[in-house]
């Protein structure tokens, strides 16, 4: 038997109070697709920066075909044949494609003969892999899925036999993962070894030939993919039984509550985001809206609540309980949204939703600290303040229920939680809510999902905008499909599936329901 | 969890810090001939030796408490208020022509007039920054720095041509008319018993700059107004999304800014030199920022620093005074202090972090 | 102890203020005394320097510049036992002795020689603070070069409207080079320690200069035409001679009490031909006789030979 | 003004820019790196001093050179032990540096000299002295002649007056600063390490992925800076004048960061910033009060021109400048 590609040998590394790894083993075939799943914060972007030189571990050895190999910066590895694809891309935003390509890997002190003989050599890899790139454009002028060739170009240019690919279809279409995974194939039927980090249990158990599993910092285990299950999977990565399926009962729409017609945004830099898009929700339903990110719905998002009133170009028109809302000047900011009883779980919870160095205490009152109730007199009233966060907190089961821990202090679930709870609280007419359970486990996903749905059959209007197929589907009513700032199709959720709403997502129009 | 307890964080890291500053500030007395120790002795002695010495250190820490607010505002909103030295500058200006073309018949009624011809000047001097940086984003460390430079031209302008007494040689205004001189610490201890020199500057102006103190601290821990602009100081993201205008925060924070840098001029115009000179803010602006750096921007921690820089300030001219040292050793001083408690800051606190830790570790 | 308060140009601007030093060094080494100093570094300096010598018993105590008079005025009341002396300045009280001189008659003598040195008639004068006392040098200058040579045309500038004015080689040698690009080849430098950078100027692009205060002859030899001497030292030694005997009164020193003249030494020797000196000692002696009257700047804030 | 004037008005155009130039490309490296660097000031400061300091005890001015640069190397090393090493802040980094110059210069002046935080003036050896291009008009043919150099000066025809006054007669530096601008872009957009300063200022985790070391990129980016304010600081004190005088610098150092801002990072556009900026000066030191037919523009306000000016560019009514993506921020990879 041949030697493993690579061997990881009792891998740990801790920053600060956080354990990201613990005691790690792994041990990986030449010529295969390893598969690495776990829930965010588990620690598979650490392991893999560690096996790329980007991190030091604090203990453990890394072996490369059969030989213990010292990996101290990123240099290290790619002297070792390893090339990765990060979860955030690491390109030079405002350099060409070939630039990006050749830094780090020129051939001498002088830039252009490097640059000339990369622009050959990229073309015969083109042709090779069919992976064709615009040499001469520059980085923010392509799409995520142009990017992401550009990495691995990158690591192949650099003569990678070891890949990582850390969530590499977060960001693509349906169809363009597709095509990354027929290159994959080719790579691993070339003998090179590919190491994938995926949410998807899809990807997991059609494209992968073994799977490790992470929980905690832990590597919980390794298993064949053709000997294992997706219930099994699950099981392992969160440690317990899981129910993937929401309790509800069918929604009982009232008369609408926000309608949108021929809504239009354009962003600072003259983008049009959103492009003149028709949509409603009505009392006691709850709309989904699915699409590859980067395709309007945050932008969609943002502008209901409030978020770009100060930005871009807005126009068309939004009607709250059939009247006009503002979407510039007065009344058109966060704050007269809140006023209007709309409530909105933003997105991004950590950069938009909390103040991380905030109590959670403080927290409580974002964005509603001017209501009479947390103010006395000219002063805030501290001490309301705290008791309605630790009622909150009850309620919500935020562990732990201490309304002086500073936001950051809490796990994503948990700051998740406190969010929720904020704004499901106020009791809105309509709660704008974006990707609710991003990086929350399983059980607090549950709490959430339950806590969405009793607003919904209280008779409130919810507009819930997720990345995750899955998600959407077991959560809302009625689906909507945004793909390149337009609305390809709408569908009752009991009467579509994944594979059509893919397509949708992917830009293929689907005929009217 | 915290790395470390906050303890650690306001007191232990600051206290190093200083250390480490005066330490090399020992060494840079040896290395220019001198010996620390008298030097310190001089200091000590010529400022908190006696009520004389206090009431120059006093005096000096009022300018630094107001400056250090400034600064520790706008750095609450996320924003290097550079600018205080030309705020200042300008505060001087209101006072002057406010104390010189007002019919003031009492000084309570002058200072509050003063007050507000300085806090109104100061803020203006730092509204135009203020507004480039909320709608245009223009780097405001530069613009504030710019508007040292301008302020002094202005000045230079106001006092030559305009302000300066006929026949007068030096750049000054007329002196301030007597109804508007601020009673110093001798006059208000006097009737109670307590014997201040009569000679130092120290005045009224002090318990307005503690009033200012109690103020900033109301303001940016219980008013929703200091929600709003810590909450721009750590997440501007976050407060679109919170519905707070980060153009509105910008301006009144440093409309705050700008007033309590302007204020100090009712201390060092109107308390002491009681008529405008060119260079009356002696850098204080600059103070400020090393002031409200090692108060951690907390008006306790400022009042405490400002203390220490008023006796750096006094100690430093004594030992002009009475030994060949040159004052400019305070220059070296201050920079050593910004150094040590700004920028090296992780210097200090990454091996303190780390003890910490391993503590912990042991523990648990 | 008697103490020196030394203006912001400080002890070494090879000027005034070294002049005030020169004298009060003279004295140190000649009797044996000590006496107390300060540079002024600030404005706000200036109140607290008088106030903590004056408390601590120094007496006399000398300040230097006008830049002092404000402040003094300020504290003289406090400290009747003291007697301040303020040179250049102006402060009317029972314990300030106050010493002023007559900066136009010297600078007559040197604007005579700067005429009589200058091939293309045009000689320039560049002063420092723009501030009456300064135009007085200016006006004498210019009368001087005038009386010899009635054609004679003299450029003045200033160098600014602060104390920075005093402290600006930068702007003395650029203003420098602007007077030779318009024909001056005699520059004289009034302006502190800004002249540093005039005579520096002057001597490299191969005119003459004349120096200011003290003797800066030798700081460029040969290429200093002169110097305007105002003898600070000596109303300093002077006064530190005298000591607690100093009985306060209003002192200018002029030709005639030596308080001012022209320096003439081994370095500037060359430059300066028995004619011209003829010429100037001539006219020396009929200023201290009353034959000749030099225009005081400052009794009318007017100059009839120079518009400013 | 006849055409002489103005030729001389730009022949000191030329010597007031070079410090600003020098200043502004070793501010390009550092910011095109990713360090800000509000500390120039205090680094052309030091320099200044140094080289003054050595040049007038050793009387040599290379030596003088080489301690300006070296100690404006020390400010750069520290301010790349804060910024880089340990995280911190870069603007108050900068800031403690100038105050740390201001401080120092005095203090070390007065205990080596004792002339009031001066240095000696510096004699001949000691200075940068003005280069006579060949076929000008100089000093030199003014002794042969026996005339006066003005003279000369004012007979010549124009591409004389401008060959001789502005081209010629200016030390060693000027021209050098001159080659440094070339030498920037030639480094930058041309070279391999040019690529890779570039990327670090705009994305050092693609650098750092990439296989390169960050922080030695950074270091070095921080050097060149360091070198480049020692010559300009010394250019002051040994070119420009004649010795060190306190707080001589007189806010170049932020001008320079102003021109940069103006110049967008690049290299060719900073001369340009420079030249405009150093016009300006030129213009407020040699006339007093301009007079624009009746209304009379007070030397106050010619002074703050450049400061206005800066105010007025990054208002941004020029164009928006954007620097690199990654200036200011510390590069952190492990929180
Ligand atoms: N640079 C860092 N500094 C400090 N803590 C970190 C850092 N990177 C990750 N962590 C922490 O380490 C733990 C593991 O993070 P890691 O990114 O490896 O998880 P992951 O499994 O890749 O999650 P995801 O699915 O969200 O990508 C988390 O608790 C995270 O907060
Ligand atoms: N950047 C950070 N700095 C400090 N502590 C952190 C950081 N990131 C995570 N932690 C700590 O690490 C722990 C794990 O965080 P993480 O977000 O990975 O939780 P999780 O496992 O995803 O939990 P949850 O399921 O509730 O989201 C938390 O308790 C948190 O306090
Ligand atoms: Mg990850
Ligand atoms: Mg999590």
């Amino acid at each position: 038997m041949t030697a493993p590609a690579i061997q990881l040998k009792g891998i740990s590394k801790a920053f600060g109070p956080v354990q990201a790894n613990k005691d790690i083993s792994i041990s990986v075939a030449p010529g295969s697709i390893h598969g690495i799943i776990g829930e965010n914060g588990a620690g598979k972007s650490t392991l893999m920066s560690i096996l790329y030189g980007f991190y030091k571990a604090d203990k453990g050895e890394i072996w490369i075909k059969g030989n213990r190999t010292e990996i101290p910066d990123s240099q290290a590895a790619i002297a070792a044949g390893i090339g990765m694809v990060f979860q955030h891309f690491k390109l030079v935003e405002n350099f060409t494609v070939l630039e990006n390509i050749v830094l780090g890997a020129e051939d001498s002190g002088m830039l252009m003969p490097s640059l000339s003989r990369a622009r050959k050599e990229l073309k015969a890899l083109e042709e090779e892999y069919e992976l064709y790139v615009d040499p001469d454009a520059r980085i923010d002028e392509i799409g995520v899925g142009m990017q992401q060739r550009v990495e691995i170009l990158k690591a192949l240019y650099r003569k990678a036999e070891i890949l990582i690919l850390d969530e590499p279809t977060g960001v693509l279409t349906p169809a363009e993962a597709d095509q990354l995974f027929r290159i994959l194939d080719r790579l691993r039927s070339e003998g090179k070894t590919i190491l994938l980090i995926t949410h998807k249990m899809r990807e997991i158990m059609e494209y992968t030939d073994t799977v490790s599993v992470m929980r905690r910092g832990e590597m919980t285990a390794t298993v064949k993919t053709a000997e294992t299950s997706p219930e099994e999977l699950a099981e392992l990565m969160v440690g317990r039984k899981v129910l993937l399926q929401v309790d509800k009962v069918p929604a009982k729409p009232g008369k609408p509550i926000l309608e949108i017609q021929n809504l239009s945004v354009t962003d600072s830099m003259g983008v049009e985001r959103v492009k003149g898009i028709d949509l409603q929700v009505r009392a006691g339903e709850i709309l989904g809206i699915a699409g590859v990110a980067g395709n309007g719905q945050s932008e969609l998002l943002e502008v209901l609540g409030g978020m770009r009133a100060d930005r871009g170009r807005i126009s068309g028109s939004v009607k709250l309980h059939g009247s006009e809302l503002p979407m510039t000047g007065a009344g058109s900011d966060a704050r007269a949204r809140r006023d209007a009883h709309i409530g909105h779980v933003p997105e991004d919870r950590q950069a938009e939703g909390l103040i991380m160095d905030f109590h959670a205490w403080e927290n409580v009152a974002f964005g509603y600290h001017r209501d009479p109730a947390y103010n006395a007199g000219l002063l805030m009233d501290n001490a309301a303040l705290r008791a309605d966060t630790e009622r909150k907190m009850e309620k919500f089961d935020v562990r732990p229920p201490l309304p002086w821990l500073a936001a950051k202090n809490f796990s994503g679930g948990n700051q998740q939680k406190i969010v929720v709870a904020r704004e499901i609280e106020r009791n809105p007419d309509l709660l704008l809510i974006g990707q609710p359970t991003r990086g929350v486990d399983i059980g607090a996903i549950e709490f959430i999902h339950q806590q969405i749905v009793e607003l919904r059959d209280a008779g409130k209007a919810i507009l819930l905008v997720s990345v995750e197929l899955e998600e959407i589907l077991s959560l809302s009513d009625r689906v909507a499909v945004m793909f390149d700032g337009k609305i390809m199709g709408e569908r009752a959720a009991d009467q579509t599936d994944e594979k059509e709403l893919g397509l949708m997502m992917a830009g293929v129009a689907g005929e009217a329901a | 969890m915290d790395k470390m307890p906050k303890w650690a964080d306001v007191v232990l890291i600051p206290v190093i810090s200083i250390l480490l500053a005066a330490l090399i500030s020992a060494l840079v007395i040896l290395a220019i001939g001198e010996n620390p120790v008298e030097a310190l002795n001089l200091m000590v002695n010529g400022a908190l030796g006696s009520t004389y010495g206090w009431g120059y250190t006093l005096y000096y820490a009022t300018n630094f408490m107001f400056t250090g607010l400034a600064v520790a505002v706008a750095a609450h909103a996320g924003l290097f208020n550079i600018g205080g030295e030309g705020q200042a500058m300008l505060g001087g200006l209101g006072v002057a022509l406010f104390c010189l073309y007002l019919p003031l018949p009492h000084w309570t009624i002058a200072l509050v007039v003063a007050a507000v011809g300085a806090g109104l000047f100061g803020a203006a001097w730092a509204a135009i920054p203020a507004y480039l940086q909320a709608k245009r984003g223009s780097h405001i460390v530069i613009t504030t720095i710019m508007f040292n430079f301008i302020a002094f031209s202005v000045l230079n302008y106001m006092l030559v041509e305009v302000l300066k007494p006929q026949g007068a040689m030096d750049p000054a205004s007329a002196k301030f008319p007597a109804a508007t001189h601020l009673p110093s610490l001798h006059d208000i201890l006097a009737p109670i018993g307590i014997e201040f020199s009569k000679s130092a500057p120290a005045n009224v102006t002090l318990f307005v700059a503690l009033a200012a103190c109690v103020f900033v601290w109301a303001l940016i821990w219980r008013t929703p107004l200091g929600y709003e602009i810590r909450a721009l100081g750590k997440s501007e993201p976050a407060t679109r999304y919170a519905g707070i205008s980060s153009v509105r925060i910008i301006m009144i924070t440093m409309l705050i800014s700008g007033a309590l840098c302007g204020l100090m001029a009712i201390n060092n115009v109107m308390g002491e030199a009681e008529r405008l000179v060119l260079n009356a803010t002696e850098g204080a602006g600059f103070i400020g920022i090393a002031v409200a750096l090692m108060g951690r921007n907390h008006p306790v921690g400022v009042f405490l620093a400002a203390i220490l820089f008023g006796f750096l300030y006094q100690g430093g001219a004594e030992l002009a005074l009475w030994s060949s040292i040159p004052t400019e050793l305070i220059v070296v001083i201050q920079a050593l202090v910004i150094l040590f408690t700004g920028a090296l800051d992780n210097m200090v606190r990454m091996p303190i972090e780390k003890l910490f830790l391993a503590f912990r570790k042991e523990k648990a | 102890d008697p103490a020196v308060i030394f203006d912001l140009g400080g002890k070494f601007d090879k000027s005034f203020n070294e002049a005030g030093y020169n004298g009060a060094e003279r004295w140190a080494k000649e009797t044996g005394g000590k006496y107390l100093e300060i540079e002024l570094k600030s404005e706000a300096q200036r109140e607290q320097a008088l106030r903590r010598f004056a408390e601590t018993g120094a007496n006399p105590i000398i300040t230097m510049g006008f830049a002092m008079s404000a402040p003094l005025a300020e504290v003289v009341g406090d400290y009747p036992d003291t007697t301040f002396v303020t040179i250049d300045g102006w402060v009317q009280a029972p314990n300030v002795h106050v010493i002023g001189f007559s900066e136009q008659e010297g600078s007559y003598l040197v604007g005579m020689l700067a005429a009589q040195a200058s091939k293309t008639g045009t000689v320039g004068f560049i002063g420092g603070m723009d501030i009456p006392l300064i135009r007085r040098f200016a006006c004498g200058y210019a009368e001087g070069a005038k009386a010899v040579n009635p054609d004679a045309t003299v450029i003045a500038n200033m160098t600014g409207t602060t104390p920075t004015a005093w402290n600006d080689p930068v702007k003395g040698s650029e203003l420098t080079k602007a007077q030779i690009a318009q024909g001056a080849d005699v520059v004289y430098a009034a302006a502190g320690g800004t002249g540093v950078g005039v005579l520096q100027t002057a001597a490299d692009e191969g005119i003459l200069s004349i120096g200011v205060d003290s003797n800066q002859n030798h700081l460029h030899p040969g290429k200093v035409l002169t110097s305007m001497l105002k003898r600070v030292d000596v109303a300093v030694y002077e006064v530190l001679k005298a000591g607690d005997a100093l009985e306060p009164t209003i002192q200018t020193l002029g030709l005639a009490e030596d308080g001012v003249g022209y320096a003439l030494d081994d370095n500037n020797a060359a430059l300066i031909s028995d004619e011209m000196k003829a010429s100037v000692e001539d006219a020396k002696a009929k200023i201290i006789a009353g034959d000749v009257s030099v225009h005081n700047y400052t009794s009318d804030d007017s100059c009839p030979a120079l518009s400013f | 003004m006849d055409f002489l004037t103005l030729v001389q008005v730009l022949d000191s155009t030329v010597r007031l820019a070079t410090p600003l130039l020098l200043a502004c490309l070793a501010g390009l490296f550092s910011e095109r790196a990713g360090i800000f660097d509000i500390g120039l000031e205090g680094k052309m400061l030091m320099a200044a001093f140094f080289s003054a300091a050595v040049a007038a005890i050793t009387g040599n001015v290379w030596f003088g050179l080489l301690a300006g640069i070296g100690s404006s190397l020390a400010l750069s090393g520290l301010h790349g032990a804060a910024s880089i090493t340990f995280r911190g802040n870069q603007l108050i980094s900068g800031v403690a540096i100038n105050f740390l110059a201001s401080g120092l210069t005095v203090l070390i002046a007065q205990s080596w000299f004792q002339q009031g935080g001066r240095t000696p003036s510096l004699l001949s050896g000691g200075r940068f002295e003005p280069i006579e291009l060949p076929f000008a008009i100089g000093p030199t043919e003014a002794a042969e002649t026996g005339r006066r150099l003005s003279d000369l000066l004012s007979e010549a025809n124009v591409l004389q007056q401008v060959y001789s006054e502005l081209i010629s007669g200016h030390s060693i530096i000027v021209y050098l600063a001159g080659l440094c601008v070339f030498l920037t872009w030639w480094v930058l957009f041309r070279t391999r390490f040019g690529l890779r300063l570039r990327a670090v200022g705009e994305n050092p985790a693609a650098v750092d992925t990439a296989g390169i070391s960050v922080i030695r990129l950074r270091f070095a980016a921080i050097a060149i800076c360091g070198v480049l304010c020692g010559i300009a600081g010394a250019y002051l004190a040994t070119g420009l004048q004649a010795g060190f005088v306190k707080e001589m610098t007189s806010g170049r150092g932020y001008i320079a960061l102003a021109a940069l801002i103006f110049a967008k990072w690049r290299p060719v556009a900073a001369l340009w910033a420079c030249l405009l900026f150093g016009l300006l000066q030129a213009i407020a030191l040699r006339f007093q009060n301009i007079d624009l037919g009746g209304f009379v523009v007070p030397v106050q306000f010619m002074e703050a021109l450049p400061y206005i000016l800066t105010v007025v560019i990054l208002a941004g009514f020029v164009g928006k400048a954007i620097p690199p993506k990654a200036g200011g921020q510390p590069y952190v990879k492990e929180r």
